[in-house]
């Protein structure tokens, strides 16, 4: 029965072939009357992996703040290593570690106050912890639990965004809406290397410079999009040049160095509270562990290159600074890290009191009122749920 | 009353809606000076400013994505996309944001806006500037997806979107926009999202029909009525999504034939899920299986062909007959 | 013939491919060094190296956008979306150019070209990874859309959609990867995009299913045939678009009842047009409505919860319980 | 029966308003250690808009090819205005003119072999004229004929796109393709100031970086996005810079200098065809027209920017060069202007012979062979067209 339709009449017009010759260098044989200088942006760094500070741009925080930044750290990687023991005897989802990321979470919310907004990726744990969500509800989350993505009260926050790159554009949104309103607070957004390949987080960029939007872009460059190193991932080095082609301000910071981070949130944050439009800070880290726990990073990476990061610990770091500051000393990171396990410990009861799956709560939030063929499916639903005897 | 077209009365709409709620405002492509291609959002800039009345870059996916972001900070964004063809460059975040945002935040975060885009053929436009492929957002649970007929249940249908606590795709049959004047009241008019319209009352079969169908299937109509004798009740579904399966069952169930006239594609449309619907709610009044006259699984022709590609009121009246002649 | 899971069957339709034709090339995230989050492609980086296994950067409209460039300039490009979810970034790319190019071209560049993605859920994923929207693509005019649902109809129908000279999406029921596995034979086998296949004759009532839903499926008809004594015929779909409308119209003419089981959401779904084909193929022998078993309009829920959600054995017999005893 | 779902508890935190303030400057007023240098792009015109050339830059090319070019450029502003004078007579649907854009239209494509690939956006006369697609067929394309869309048998070409920034992943493609079979072909894809906004465009840069594409990038410039000035669509003043920052080189012409686009364009496509990967060409021109003859200008522009944009007239220019060169005199033009004339109004004959709707063809390029559901569909489609009694 099927007739064949009408069939190309000449094909294309092939090309011959040629040797391979190496890549990447750009012509600039020609003569040239003009240029256009694209100009510089910052590079910074100032705590050294071997500790010592650049005196000039230490922020000099206070000792309480350090000491609560450290423990924020210290609390992040605790809760890391727990959830991965947790993941592996079988009590939690799959989820992805942060492990090495610290310094970059910790400080790219840092500088926030309540009123501010933050729309994080899933990598996020200290940021989120920082921001007022609590340990077991990040357990609820990863374990697959609803009630997991609850915004806790009095926090400025979106769910965080498990569809790469798709969560920029709203922060961007929000941004736009702090603009029109003519308020003053700001929203952080964070993504990663391979996010930077998304056309919406683009899209976003150009969104906000036009509009001049109050939004911090933290571009977290930790080296891999699963098994994608950023060689691979894009055709330069420095992912902060997307800033300036978009009109964005950017600077590129080490991620792993916490005084670093914080001075260049500060920095944006004071330029985007002002009214002057967005900022890109790209932060260069590393993950140090799975992509997620589904992951086995033997597959595609070398233990040399994880090995010399490691030297390049963001804590290890910030301990010798404290060090030398006298904020805290040896007996203190014992004693942190110790109250931050238990914390986490215990915690870990809350969730498992709390984790109790709800079938029946799969229609709530679909609409403010749910259409009678939503309430009918409800219903086939809920009948089955009863012939099972599930609650 | 005053006698608009819908360009006119979808302008009224968003004009009075902007006056009475602050929070609303208008964003998309050429929509602030130029008052958008179609005119609709003509003035709103002048009155309103450029706050509250956003030039976009050209980027359908940032308009929708920075329109939720609006919404979640609590404005209430009318975004247009300039063609609904174009709808699909924003798709990722009107599926995975817009439409999910209240359920992903568990309530935190609603989303009041509205997706306004001029769909459909019959206006000899270039290729990508005819589809309508709304079953894409019926399919897409989160939405709801309005669809009117004519200026005055435009005018109702987009204040009710505009105050729908929930996200609300909302086509509009270009043809339309300026094909006839109808009577609108200047005071605010709204009408319950959801709801289908018995547009005629009849015995003999009942005809579904929507957004720019309703011209061919009201002309259909009255041939039917007047020179075949068939006793119509006509049907204007308006919601897409919630659709009213009551309306439709009862109707069906009194005359136990029924005929489905849509401008879309036919496989996996609105016009399957409506004979899905009259096939679970109304199985036993059947007496013909359920006709559907509808766009084919082809892309939209060329111009030069579309009056002969679109369904008229001919291959209506020769569906109903084929429906009355069964069995 | 050796025994294989889907995964391994996928991965032996691929490198089959690849060896006995040079156009094919297999593109997207993670696909190479990796050999694919869930391993479909293991192996091909190293036995065809980079310029045919290539390792795109993390852009699923990118991939879409540059395969069809690849396929207009003579490639045969298999692309791969992480998860089905994420194909909605690829939307336009795929409505406005993978769908459309040969007859945009009016001829001159068929898309011959495949893009295949995990669907469905069932393997405690984190959000937006379980979903199941075929029916985006079924109501894509210029797509074919297949869906296999064991190992050895998975690697005769990817063979058959690399070879096919137009687009086709591929979904694969990612709970069946490695659910189980099957004979598979060592020599290149095909199958014919378009058939359904009747799993098992029976005379009272016909179960429609495909993908991940055969399992649920198979196993409600075996409690039905041995327990309930309900003679079901049993067929699967595989193929979307186009859709064997005969095979399933014969059996409905035969039984004169029929239960559709699928696991996407039900508004504007495959399972509507299965009705509508029904109702217009086999209205005349229908003894009962229509069932649709489904999932609802909602999004996938977290997946602590998703084995309550997921359409089980229990709920297919009640549907075919319900279908026997109407009037 | 619908039931009320349960509601937020708590709103988000209010920031304070604050009193507006000028946008735009980054903060620099930290200090910093170090920056990266984002280097500069080249900036190019050769014949200046009075007609003195920049002798060190002038390709010299024989007077045979300077006469084809120029001809070419008239070919393409008389086919502008006849088009004009049919839509407005209803003999022609609405097109997109290009007047202003002949220089940037021609150059583009000049260094093109017919193995070299070409994807358009819609505002493409000239380039398409020159790549071999005849005057009568671009007319029936845009007056709505199928057949306007098929490919003329020898020519590289992708059907213009309607699309905003659609076209350019699929031209990447093919420069993938290219790369991939190692042939020495080239692709050139154009595409708007407004098309640069979008998130595909952004894509294609990065695949194209990625994969060493031979992939010209062509972004027309031309200050307008239908009612939306460049200056309103993005946050940078040259859209050049978006090269760079993707890992591609960027050149920014004068696009009314016909002599400064033939160089940029032979140099990218040098760099091309030698394995060096993509290029992006920023032409800096004027839509000096309608954006399509639906649109009316006056409304949203001045007359006097047009104006200003007059005296910059490629053509006039050009013919200024070309008579100081003594390759053609006023009489040459005005023989030129006649015969391109003439040309066009046979083409226009052509056209009308040819203009004939074939209702009927609408299923024939789908698939290679039809589905069933197809066959029965276009069973009732013909139905309908035999009951009306068209062919
Ligand atoms: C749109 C989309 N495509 C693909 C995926 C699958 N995926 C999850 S994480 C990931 C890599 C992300 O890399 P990056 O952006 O660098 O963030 P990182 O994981 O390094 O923090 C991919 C491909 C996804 N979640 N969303
Ligand atoms: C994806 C998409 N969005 C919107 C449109 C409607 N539209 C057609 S042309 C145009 C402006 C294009 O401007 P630009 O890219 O600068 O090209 P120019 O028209 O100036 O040549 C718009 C918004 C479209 N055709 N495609
Ligand atoms: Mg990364
Ligand atoms: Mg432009």
């Amino acid at each position: 029965m099927a007739s064949r339709t009408v069939q190309p009449v000449a094909p294309p017009v092939a090309g011959k072939s040629r040797k391979p010759v190496e890549v990447g260098t750009p012509v600039t044989d020609k003569p040239m009357r003009k240029t256009i200088d694209l100009g510089t942006i910052e590079d910074l760094r100032i705590l050294s992996e071997s500790g010592e500070v650049d005196t000039k741009l230490d922020p000099n925080l206070p000792a309480e703040e350090l000491r609560k930044i450290y423990r924020a750290m210290i609390l992040t990687r605790k809760l890391d290593l727990r959830m991965l023991a947790m993941q592996r005897q079988g009590e939690m989802g799959t989820f992805a570690p942060g492990f090495g990321q610290e310094a970059t979470q910790i400080g790219q919310v840092y500088p926030l106050t309540k009123s501010d907004w933050f729309s994080p990726s899933y990598r996020s744990f200290g940021a989120q912890l920082w921001r007022g969500w609590k340990l077991d509800q990040l357990m609820l989350l990863w374990d697959g639990f609803f009630e997991g993505f609850a915004i806790p009260d009095g926090v400025n926050d979106l769910p965080f965004s498990i569809v790469i790159g798709s969560h920029v554009l709203p922060a961007t949104g929000i941004a736009m809406g702090i603009r029109a309103r003519g308020e003053d607070s700001v929203v952080v957004t964070n993504f990663g290397d391979g996010a930077s390949s998304q056309g919406a987080v683009s899209e976003a960029f150009n969104f906000a410079a036009v509009f001049h939007a109050p939004v911090i872009f933290v571009l977290e460059n930790n080296g891999w999009a699963i098994s994608i190193p950023v060689e691979k991932q894009c055709g330069v080095k420095e992912l902060a040049r997307r800033g300036p082609a978009f009109g964005i301000p950017a600077i590129r910071v080490d991620g792993n160095d916490i005084l670093a981070m914080i001075v260049a949130t500060q920095q944006a944050v004071e330029h985007a509270r002002n009214g002057k439009g967005p900022y890109l800070i790209e932060t260069v880290t590393y993950r140090m562990s799975y992509h997620t726990t589904a992951d086995d990073p033997k597959v595609y990476r070398t233990d040399e290159e994880v090995k010399a990061w490691e030297a390049k610990c963001p804590i290890a770091r910030f301990e010798k600074y404290l060090k030398n500051k006298k904020v805290l000393g040896d007996e203190d990171f014992r004693r942190i890290a110790d109250e931050c396990e238990q914390e986490i410990l215990q915690a870990r009861e809350a969730f498992r009191a709390k984790a109790k799956a709800k079938p029946r709560e799969v229609f709530d939030f679909m609409y403010e009122q749910l259409p009678p063929e939503l309430e009918r499916q409800k219903a086939e639903y809920f009948a089955r749920l009863d012939r099972k005897g599930v609650e | 009353m005053p006698q608009m077209t819908m360009v006119q009365s979808l302008n009224l709409a968003l004009d009075q809606s902007m006056a009475s709620d602050d929070r609303v405002c208008v964003m998309g492509e050429d929509i602030g000076v130029n008052g958008g291609v179609f005119r609709v959002t003509k003035g709103l800039l002048e009155k309103y400013g450029e706050k509250r009345v956003m030039d976009t870059p050209l980027a359908e996916c940032g308009i929708i994505g920075t329109a939720v972001g609006m919404a979640i900070y609590g404005m209430k964004p009318v975004a247009e996309i300039q063609f609904s063809g174009f709808t699909v460059q924003a798709f990722d975040q009107i599926e995975q944001n817009m439409a999910r945002m209240r359920n992903r935040s568990r309530g935190r975060y609603p989303i009041s806006m509205v997706m306004r885009a001029p769909y459909g053929g019959g206006i000899r436009a270039v290729e990508h500037h005819s589809e309508s492929r709304e079953a894409y957002w019926a399919h897409t649970p989160g939405l709801k997806v309005v669809i009117p007929s004519g200026p005055r249940n435009a005018r109702a249908l987009l204040k009710a979107a505009i105050d729908d606590p929930d996200p609300v795709v909302f086509y509009e049959p270009k043809a339309v926009y300026r094909a006839f004047k109808e009577e609108v009241p200047e005071e605010p008019e709204s009408m319950e999202i959801g709801k289908a319209q018995v547009v005629r009352e009849g015995a003999d079969v009942t005809m579904i029909a929507w957004g720019a169908m309703m011209r061919p299937a009201r002309e259909a109509t009255d041939d039917l009525v007047d020179i075949h004798g068939v006793d119509v009740e006509l049907i204007d579904l308006l919601s897409i999504y919630p659709m009213d399966t009551e309306t439709i069952a009862q109707s069906v169930a009194k005359t136990g034939r029924s005929v489905i006239v849509q401008e879309a594609p036919r496989t996996c449309s609105v016009s399957s899920e409506l004979v899905a619907r009259i096939n679970e709610h109304a199985f036993e009044h059947l007496l013909a299986p359920v006709k559907r006259i509808t766009g084919f699984d082809i892309h939209f022709p060329y111009f030069q062909v579309e009056q002969h590609y679109l369904v008229d009121p001919d291959s209506i009246i020769e569906g109903v007959k084929e429906v009355m002649a069964w069995g």
